[in-house]
């Protein structure tokens, strides 16, 4: 069975892709942020998980709303990203596994999950931006990435619980794949913000670091929201906890954070980095 | 904040559900397509072309104009693509946050702040 | 609450609008298929329901493997058909019903379900064909459709007891829009045949009579089948019988069987046709 | 029937799976292509330089110049897409079963007839 050796939380929004491309990581605004990653990219070079499985939401470069995909999945070899229409570099492609990828879509349609199985499909800066995080210069290109897209764009959006079943189903198909690799999985997006109408800049500390604490303790706790809810407490774009949720729900046993960090504000959200191992219980 | 739309459960949001997708699905593939450049050039040269070629209605090429980000919300519009409209301006997600909420930007960046702070 | 008042199962194979365009209903070969058809026309004319969900498979017009969802549902309000390629003739537009649509995504993606959502669709053959049939002349203007996609083209596939739990939630969502409404609704496609491999030509005539009583008297038994026992009882595209699976979920109480007919062989396949009413329980 | 691959769990069916969908690939994605006119006119004035544009592989590409439909199959083509290529080339679907099996049309359709009536 492939083994999962743990997980990671990070933010994925734009202006971290371009604070790199600008070499702003030490300027008094970005340090808070980029201070957190280094223990994360140590654990990752000296893990090295042969694969990311990444749930991450399209912000609109693949996927528009004429045919929008509740949760999707790709089974390719390899993920190009490309222009999003604000200017952030385009990044080198990016890596798949699509053995393990098929796999897992085999295993979460027989499970009662609808997926929208894709064998081309662009990733945009949710995908891409945490990669460059975790490997500055782009060095990712060894690591086979699993794009796990959840629709945090149009309502009516998978609600919690169903983002955290999909991430214990995900676990449960990997850890019944016949392959001693090892996978790590990232959760991307949020924590609370909001880009839209007059509320926009909402942003709620508290709540992100209740969440933080909930995501390792009690992450069942997180699935009793709605999104309606998280809307109504962090800003509409909180809905992208979701992709945490999802995360969380591949670990099985106990849970270990290894590292946090959390900043607010980067731009209009509130920044949080996880670094969590679980222990599988036998 | 200002408009309260009695019709969204959430003051100040604009939730986008099957009611804003249909309204905007003009406006929204307009904007969709701004990830080519080819497509922000054509809007450059002749924008009321390019909305024409969309369908998009008199109150969205309205709000086009103005570049009224809330009314292109109000209009169905979806903050994804919208954004892509505002990358096209050269705005980013700070100065449209300052325009949304009638702020300057220096004053949207000390809210953002001070919420960051968990002073407010 | 809108009014589910019954429900017709048909085959949907192109062959059947090239008979029509052909004039051939009344030739030896197509007149044991075409007669069966006069009371189901009938009956839909003297109730004359509002909205007909369709259940049916795309055949490769609208969705390609680059992106395959395994259930999609339309939300439009109109519908176009487009050249597949063969030579079939295109139909004029179809009418769509957004709001019943949407109020059915919504509960749907609330319940689990991890629907595609499509604003913009083409249909196919799969709905088309069921729609000449029975409003001959393309008649079928005044009627809105809510189109419901499911996968019968990659593997993995929904199975059976997913399809059948699909049209359970979408009952429900029907039952709960407050409208004053009738709908009908269609199961399309099937039953055995295969088109592909050495085994082309397979077909299962005592299978699917069986499976036309279970549909009616026990629809559970069908649930029971695996996508793989279908294709190996009664060929590779026998998967297409999920459609009539759902179609099944979808009504409740005492099921009423008010018109049958089987013909086989119609081009490679077993055509069923059946008409049925259901007496809600209060 | 001649061929039974021990890879596929029913003896003359090539089920469409993951394998098959990424074998088939470029193949499927030119048949679908099929859908327009323009594209069956393209591959129709010049075969190969069609086929080279999806990146076909020579076995595929043999098959296509074969009308192979057994040989697309077994090189990952969906029988939806197959059949886009078989539509091009005026064969129905009674054709292709006929071609795949090794029969006449008339004993092919026989066959059906016989298993439609519940003799065999
Ligand atoms: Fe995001
Ligand atoms: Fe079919």
């Amino acid at each position: 069975m492939a083994n999962i050796i743990g997980a990671v939380t990070t933010s994925h929004i734009p202006a971290i892709a371009n604070a790199m491309a600008n070499k702003a990581e030490e300027t008094p605004y970005w340090k808070p942020f980029f201070d957190g990653y280094p223990p994360v990219r140590k654990w990752l070079n000296d893990k090295k998980p042969d694969v990311i499985v990444l749930f991450y939401n399209d912000h609109g470069l693949e996927f528009f709303i004429d045919k929008k995909p509740t949760f999707a999945i790709g089974v390719a070899d390899e993920y190009h990203n490309s222009d999003e229409g604000w200017g952030i570099a385009t990044i080198p492609p990016v890596t798949g596994e699509s053995e393990l990828s098929w796999h897992i879509a085999n295993s979460l349609v027989e499970d009662g999950f609808d997926m929208t199985i894709c064998q081309e499909m662009k990733v945009d800066h949710g995908l891409t931006v945490p990669l460059s995080l975790m490997w500055p210069g782009n060095e990712y290109g060894h690591v086979k990435v699993i794009p796990v897209c959840i629709n945090c764009e149009q309502h009516p959006m998978p609600q919690p619980k169903r983002c955290y079943a999909l991430g214990q189903a995900i676990g449960k198909a990997i850890e019944s794949f016949d392959s001693d690799m090892t996978v790590a999985i990232f959760g991307t997006g949020g924590l609370s913000h909001q880009l839209d109408g007059e509320g926009a800049g909402t942003l709620n500390r508290k709540f992100d670091l209740e969440c933080m604490d909930k995501l390792v303790e009690s992450p069942e706790e997180l699935t009793t929201y709605s999104n309606l809810d998280l809307v109504k407490i962090g800003g509409a774009q909180t809905v992208e906890l979701n992709m945490w949720i999802a995360m969380r729900g591949v670990l099985r046993g106990k849970v270990t954070e290894l590292h946090r960090n959390y900043h607010a504000p980067i731009s209009n959200t509130g920044a949080g980095l996880l670094l969590l191992e679980h222990e599988m219980p036998n | 904040m200002t408009a309260n739309d009695p019709t969204q459960p959430v003051p100040g949001t604009y939730l986008f559900d099957g009611n804003m997708a249909k309204k905007g699905y003009g406006l929204n593939k307009m904007c969709f397509s701004f990830n080519e450049q080819s497509a922000r050039d054509e809007f450059n040269k002749d924008p009321d072309a390019y909305c024409a070629k969309f369908g998009l209605t008199e109150a969205q090429i309205k709000a086009i104009h103005e570049r009224d980000i809330i009314g292109l919300l109000q209009q169905g519009g979806s903050i994804y693509y919208v954004a892509k409209f505002a990358g096209l301006l050269k705005l980013n997600m700070q100065d449209i946050g300052a325009i949304q909420t009638g702020m300057s930007l220096e004053e949207f960046k000390a809210m953002l702040v001070k919420r960051g702070s968990g002073e407010e």
